[in-house]
């Protein structure tokens, strides 16, 4: 294109504010176009039911025996992965930083499991700790004999093999999120630290983190809403003797044919997630931009 | 101007020669040496330990993929390769439709890297690089999508794409996908835009660019770890949804809703092969993608 | 082209060439995706979209079955999980585009489908008069109307699958092809003590497994002869505290099974109950080490489950006649016996079983012929329709509660027995076999 | 306070096939302000690494005070740092910036407090402290770079290029700034850079490297006049010094003239041992005189570029072939193709040997052999 162009010299203030606003709305319209309707006939459906009024599918949901526990469950799991999964993440990413020789290949198998589905990471760990796995087996081949890991009785191991079998489904995605978001930070400010006198973990905590802070948040955030997800994995391995949150969902829908009360579980689902999701903004909010504006 | 030395000052009086060559100089100090080599040492073994925690059940489903139907009922199992057959997975492979399943899930995920990247990118951008009003707000609205279990909104999503005569079709499950991958996408491309500096995009506009070439010509190939990480996820997450895709398709089924359906009910044998199926892609797009995804080893060596 | 207005830096050129390439991709997607059913898709094929046969070797011994039937029909066999294939059914049918032809499931798939997602078959039941469906069937084939919604094409019941290493603990004087529920307690008992403690019997009780059947069509006929008349009586707290005891030497791994043959092919338990599909692959590598018996008898008898699959047309299908034609095919005498030969679904026609079954299929045959012989028959629930699944849960809950957790059988039967009663009477069924008939919704007792 | 004793340091990085310093041995005196100047890749900056304990040497050895610090990690060297990228975290408050190093060591607050005040004060920081680095110019960061790194009472403060990513002008006015602040602290410095100008107004000495070797180090006249090799005469000054090249030959009168094709330069009597042999003879631009045709020892050249540069004017005058840049003064005129005198007296002739371009010892008292 020979002719330059001539750009007005001072494009209006508010193509300059509505910048943002026009990135933004492809994606905005592609969502409510997609989703939009879908979302609201589920929430119709929560509070509307084939008999009794508006709470009557609450109330369902709420009398299902194994509710409660599915909470506590899902809670539970949430309270104690996440943060388990996060200290992984960072040191595996802090390992990688070291330029070990092999980095390469440590890497990739660290971020194999990502590509694993949940149903297949529910199988892998199925073969594992079922009655005759490979974990008995290896057990066997010292000597000691087979534990029962997941029988509905030691509720212990059972919790021990989802934890262990999530710990490993999802930690690569904390730890991509983090590899991609360290790739940014030059290495100056931890050199000027470790001249300041700032030890390895006086390092993390004063400098390494909060630089990391951008991609903590966006991992957090999006660890937690697929933890509230998680379901196939601890079926594969415990059937309902360990029941998650979305497991209800799926019970309600598919199992018991009855979508208004699945909606019901679902918008459960989906409130604890945003109300984690806000938490996290709020938490982690960048006290550095706070000269707001355009940069 | 020529530079010469300012008139010169009285110089100030140079300490004589250093005399401090006298004092002799203490040994080498090897200690803080001796321990750096033993926390490498402690790193490569921790490093393993966890190749080891994160690799094992890979090469366990693989295994439990290739023994034979006897092998796996046998106690205790082998660790190692004892009885092969690849029978179940030749059966498996060749059975009806796997196939063509498998090229419309390359088909539907590598749209949906295009689809989510080509709408999420700007979107990711437009939230590292400004702070306007509803800028949380819109985040939130982004993972109501990812928040709410998609098995709620099957029955409706699939009389809309009825309704627009697209259902049955990989561009349904793209759009779908599409959708379930937009808020990984903003939010990961945005945490690394943040990250690149706002004064290169800016000198790219000096020399002419518009905002818009700035993105592409200075901060996309700086982010490039950004949307690598990002498309990893979403290819993923596109190769292993299952529900969405078993919804809205009937005849041009996507791997995982033709095979992971059908796998809870399958003989243990098969339901290994079939994992074992579903994981080889990925493994191979992690594989390819992971180059991209950091440039920490080629990190800057002054 | 200069374009004067610089739109907040998102030039209108690149918006068009975005607009382009999404314009393109759109209909390329849609044109070059495969089809997966191996037949190809568009006019003249009838796309049959099922809940059985989903394993994949069972897949695609049933297309091969459809081929065999009638090369001039070319039909899609789309097998998958009930709740997906019953939501895309009902999505096409509130669309009204309706894509699917026909539906293969059981009796409460179809309830659940019902009369206004499944086109009246009265007509063609008559047509196929001659086959010889039994009367019960017809009855189902009904849904609690007046008018038959989809013809029977398989039936099936549960058997015990018995180890030939197990008879060493059988009580003495027990006959293994009529076994009494307290025989089985007593035999199951010497086997776990016999093995070191570790229970030799199994059942499946995981998240897809059938034991809610074993509880409804077996325990509660057996114990009380009835289901929802005689729900919380004394007879059935004998019942649940029979089912405690079974528990008791019963696998604990069982809540992680959904299919008897796994656990008991590798060997992990010697006896199992199960659906005989469920069940054909265990005798597979050593058939003549394998046993497979009818159910036991209890004090009102030997009540066993018949188990109906059916084919249903969807309404407001196109090419009714050519899945008319697709039905017709199906019960056809030599294309039961092709299905019950690979698929050991047997018939709902009249056939003669031929001598050269697969053994494990031949087992089966004679156990459930030993079952239907003086076995008292129940049914799965009659016109529940959608509240057929919730029904299944009132025992799963009692199962979970009683056995697992042990909670007092009289109290959770008469809170779960409220559940019970308002189900029925919100569907207006009345009772079913083994239940004697009502008039009005059924009570439970 | 202590000295830094640098013996026979070598760093070789991995994949690299020559090393960035090669047996690199130097000493900075107690309160000693050393500057180590030369072109980028020279190596000046890993041997401050070296020093600091950022990078590890492959053998030699750092000794700091009188404790060996070779492989000792940074923060048990009691060191600080400037950085050339100022390394400021962008996510504390200025206060803490400064405050950062004595936080660290667990000073108590009360005293980093009253620290972080004079140093901010002595930077002209105050009404900075609360704000973020992101709301700050370049130079504010650097002054918060330089204050963080003197709160803290470290024995040896090192520089590296901190003021190459300053503008021109602040530059010029921050130079003056450091220098007196340096020079009231009194802290054993050292300071990289690849500007002259800076290496010869700030540095006690200075050490100018090139290819991971120490060319020369001496205090600024003595690198500026007496340069030790023909690389140093030509990295120091503006423009760089005149070589010439050329060879002696004795005179019958006992005189030694150094004779190019068509002319002949006098010189000193000391080089006849050099007869006949390659030299290059080093002469500052502002060093050359111009004289009328006849005065003894002048040699003929023509005029090829004329540049009045306002204080000065530079000729690029074509000696027998070869070319030689001469400062005159403001108001001389020439043109190009005059024909010019040109005289250069023995006190600022510098003689090189051509083929190690290593300056000749010659009896004039100024000449040094390099260490």
């Amino acid at each position: 294109m020979v002719a330059t162009e001539v750009r007005p010299a001072r494009r209006s203030a508010l193509g300059r504010a509505a910048a943002p606003y026009a990135l933004l709305l492809p994606s905005v319209l592609f969502m409510l176009a997609l989703f939009g309707w879908p979302v609201i006939s589920a929430v119709q459906q929560a509070f509307t039911g084939t008999h009794g009024g508006a709470t009557q599918n609450w109330h369902d949901m709420v009398a299902e025996p194994h509710f409660w526990q599915s909470v506590r469950n899902t809670l539970l799991l949430v309270v104690v992965l996440i943060p388990v999964q996060f200290v992984l993440a960072v040191a595996m990413a802090l390992l990688l930083r070291e330029r070990l020789p092999g980095r390469g290949f440590y890497f990739y198998v660290w971020s194999v499991p990502l590509a694993v589905s949940d149903l297949a990471a529910g199988l892998v760990w199925l073969s594992i700790f079922t009655d005759n796995g490979y974990l008995n087996s290896a057990l066997g081949w010292f000597g000691v004999n087979p534990v029962e890991w997941l029988s509905y009785q030691n509720a212990s191991t059972m919790f021990l093999a989802v934890f262990l079998a999530e710990l490993w489904r999802a930690t690569s995605l904390v730890l991509i999120i983090l590899v991609s978001g360290m790739q940014m930070m030059p290495r100056d400010y931890e050199e000027a630290a470790e001249v300041f006198g700032a030890s390895f973990w006086q390092r993390l905590r004063h400098v390494t983190l909060p630089l990391m802070r951008p991609s903590i948040q966006v991992a957090l955030i999006l660890r937690t809403i697929l933890a509230f997800q998680a379901f196939a994995v601890a079926q594969a391995l415990t059937g309902n003797e360990f029941p998650l949150l979305v497991g209800q969902t799926y019970l309600w829908f598919a199992g018991l044919n009855d979508p208004h009360v699945a909606s019901a579980v679902a918008l459960v689902v989906l409130g604890v997630s945003m109300l984690t999701a806000i938490g996290y903004l709020v938490m982690l909010r960048r006290p550095d931009r706070s000269q707001g504006g355009e940069r | 101007m020529s530079i010469a030395p300012p008139a010169p000052p009285a110089p100030p009086a140079p300490p004589e020669a250093p005399a401090v060559a006298a004092e002799p100089l203490p040994p080498v100090d090897r200690r803080p040496l001796r321990r750096r080599r033993m926390i490498r040492a402690g790193q490569q073994v921790a490093a393993i330990a966890l190749t080891l925690f994160m690799g094992v059940p890979v090469y366990l489903i693989a295994l439990a993929a290739f023994s034979s139907r006897a092998e796996l009922n046998r106690f205790p199992k082998a660790l190692w390769p004892r009885d092969v057959s690849i029978d179940t997975m030749r059966t498996f492979l060749h059975s009806t439709g796997v196939v063509p399943s498998f090229i419309n899930s390359v088909e539907v995920g590598i749209a949906t890297l295009i689809v989510s990247l080509l709408i999420g990118a700007p979107a990711g951008y437009a939230i590292a690089r400004y702070a306007f009003r509803g800028r949380d707000g819109y985040q939130l609205f982004l993972l109501t999508a990812r928040s709410l279990p998609v098995v709620v909104l099957s029955i409706p999503l699939a009389t809309m794409f009825l309704r627009l005569n697209i259902y049955d079709s990989v561009l349904a499950v793209t759009l779908v996908h599409a959708v379930l991958a937009l808020p990984t996408t903003v939010l990961i491309t945005a945490s690394v835009f943040v990250a690149v500096p706002a004064e290169l995009e800016e000198a790219g506009m000096v020399f002419g660019c518009t905002r818009f070439g700035a993105f592409r010509k200075v901060v996309l190939p700086l982010s490039v770890p950004g949307v690598a990480a990002s498309s990893i996820f979403t290819f993923v997450l596109s190769w292993n949804e299952v529900l969405a895709a078993a919804i809205l398709t009937l005849n041009n089924r996507t791997l995982p809703a033709q095979v992971l359906t059908t796998l809870p009910y399958s003989p243990v044998e098969f339901r290994f092969a079939g994992g074992f199926a579903m994981v080889v892609p990925s493994l191979v797009f992690i594989l390819l993608m992971r180059r991209y995804l950091t440039n920490m080893w080629g990190a800057t060596i002054r | 082209m200069s374009n004067q207005h610089q739109t907040s830096g998102i030039s209108r050129r690149s918006l068009l060439r975005f607009g382009a390439t999404v314009g393109v991709t759109a209909p390329l997607l849609a044109a070059c995706s495969q089809s997966t059913t191996g037949a190809k898709s568009g006019g003249g094929t009838v796309n049959l979209l099922s809940t059985q046969h989903t394993p994949t070797t069972e897949a695609d011994a049933f297309r091969q079955i459809l081929k065999q039937a009638d090369s001039s029909l070319s039909v899609n066999f789309t097998p998958g999980e009930a709740s997906p294939t019953i939501s895309q059914i009902q999505a096409q049918v509130q669309a009204n585009n309706v894509k699917t032809n026909a539906f293969l499931g059981t009796h409460g798939d179809l309830a659940t489908l019902g009369p206004n997602m499944l086109e009246d078959v009265t007509s063609l039941i008559g047509e196929l008069g001659s086959a010889g469906f039994s009367a019960d069937n017809l009855t189902l084939t009904k849904l609690g109307t007046s008018k038959n919604y989809y013809v029977p094409v398989e039936q099936a019941t549960y058997v015990l699958a018995v180890n030939k290493k197990a008879l060493d603990w059988l009580p003495s004087g027990a006959d293994v092809n009529s076994l009494t529920y307290d025989q089985l307690l007593a035999w199951m008992q010497a086997g776990k003590a016999a093995n070191g403690g570790k229970p030799i019997f199994g059942l499946p009780a995981g998240p897809k497994g059938l034991l809610h059947r074993f509880t409804q069509g077996y325990l509660y006929p057996s114990f009380t002869g009835g289901l929802v008349t005689t729900f919380k009586s004394a007879d059935a707290v004998t019942a649940w505290q029979y089912f405690k005891n079974l528990w008791s030497v019963t696998a604990p791994s069982s809540t992680n099974v959904d299919f008897m043959q796994d656990p008991l092919s590798a060997g992990q338990v010697l006896v199992g109950w199960d659906h005989v599909a469920r069940l054909v692959n265990a005798p597979k590598d050593k058939p003549d080490d394998w046993l497979m018996v009818p159910a036991p008898k209890g004090p009102k008898g030997r009540g066993y489950l018949a188990i109906l699959n059916g084919v249903g047309i969807v309404k407001g299908s196109p090419d009714q006649d050519r899945t008319k034609q697709l039905i017709k095919d199906l019960v056809k005498p030599e294309v039961q016996l092709s299905i019950v030969r690979q698929l050991a679904f047997f018939p709902t026609v009249k056939a003669t079983l031929p001598s050269d079954l697969p053994p494990a299929v031949r087992l089966e045959s004679d156990a459930v012929t030993k079952t239907q012989s003086g076995g008292m028959l129940s049914l799965p629930s009659v016109g529940m329709g959608a509240n057929d699944a919730k029904f299944t849960k009132v025992f799963q809950d009692c199962f979970t509660g009683i056995v697992l957790n042990n909670a007092d059988i009289q109290q959770t039967l008469t809170t779960q027995g409220q559940t019970m009663q308002q189900l029925i009477t919100d569907s207006k069924a009345p009772c079913w076999v083994p239940d004697p008939k009502s008039s009005g919704p059924c009570q439970v007792g | 306070m202590a000295e830094i004793r640098v013996r026979n340091l070598v760093k070789l990085y991995p994949g690299q096939r020559s090393r960035a310093n090669d047996d690199i041995s130097l000493d900075v005196a107690d309160g000693e302000f050393l500057v180590l100047l030369g072109p980028s890749g020279c190596g000046k900056t890993t041997l401050l690494r070296m020093v600091a304990g950022l990078e590890l040497p492959t053998d030699g050895q750092v000794v700091i005070g009188r404790r060996d610090v070779t492989y000792l990690p940074p923060r048990e060297r009691r060191l600080s740092m400037v950085f050339q990228s100022y390394a400021v975290f962008p996510h504390k408050r200025v206060r803490d910036n400064i405050g950062f190093g004595l936080a660290m060591r667990g000073a108590p607050r009360s005293t980093i407090r009253q620290k972080v005040e004079w140093a901010a004060d002595l930077l002209r920081l105050t009404e900075f402290l609360d704000r973020y680095p992101a709301q700050l110019s370049g130079g504010q960061r650097q002054r918060v770079a330089v204050a963080r790194a003197i709160v803290v009472e470290a024995d040896v403060l090192l520089m590296d290029e901190p003021l190459s990513n300053l503008d021109a002008l602040l530059r010029l006015s921050f130079r003056a700034e450091l220098k007196k602040l340096v020079g009231e602290l009194g802290t054993t410095t050292l300071y990289v850079t690849h500007d002259q100008v800076e290496a010869l107004s700030l540095g006690d000495r200075v050490a100018v490297m090139r290819d991971g070797r120490v060319e020369q180090v001496a205090d600024p006249m003595s690198v500026y006049d007496r340069p030790a090799s023909v690389f140093v005469g030509g990295f120091l000054g503006s423009p760089p010094m005149n070589f010439i090249s050329g060879s002696v030959h004795a005179e019958p009168d006992g005189g030694v003239r150094f004779g190019l094709d068509g002319a002949a330069i006098p010189a000193p009597r000391a080089l006849a041992s050099y007869a006949d042999r390659p030299l290059r003879l080093g002469v500052r631009a502002e060093s050359i005189a111009l004289a009328d045709a006849q005065a003894d020892g002048a040699v003929p050249t023509t005029v090829q570029v004329f540049e009045p540069l306002g204080s000065a004017t530079l000729l690029t005058v074509d000696l027998a072939g070869q070319q030689v840049k001469v400062q005159a003064s403001a108001s001389y005129r020439a043109d190009p193709g005059d024909r010019v005198w040109l005289s250069i007296m023995e006190e600022h002739q510098r003689w090189f040997d051509a083929e190690t371009s290593l300056a000749l010892d010659v009896d004039t008292p100024l000449a040094t052999a390099p260490t």
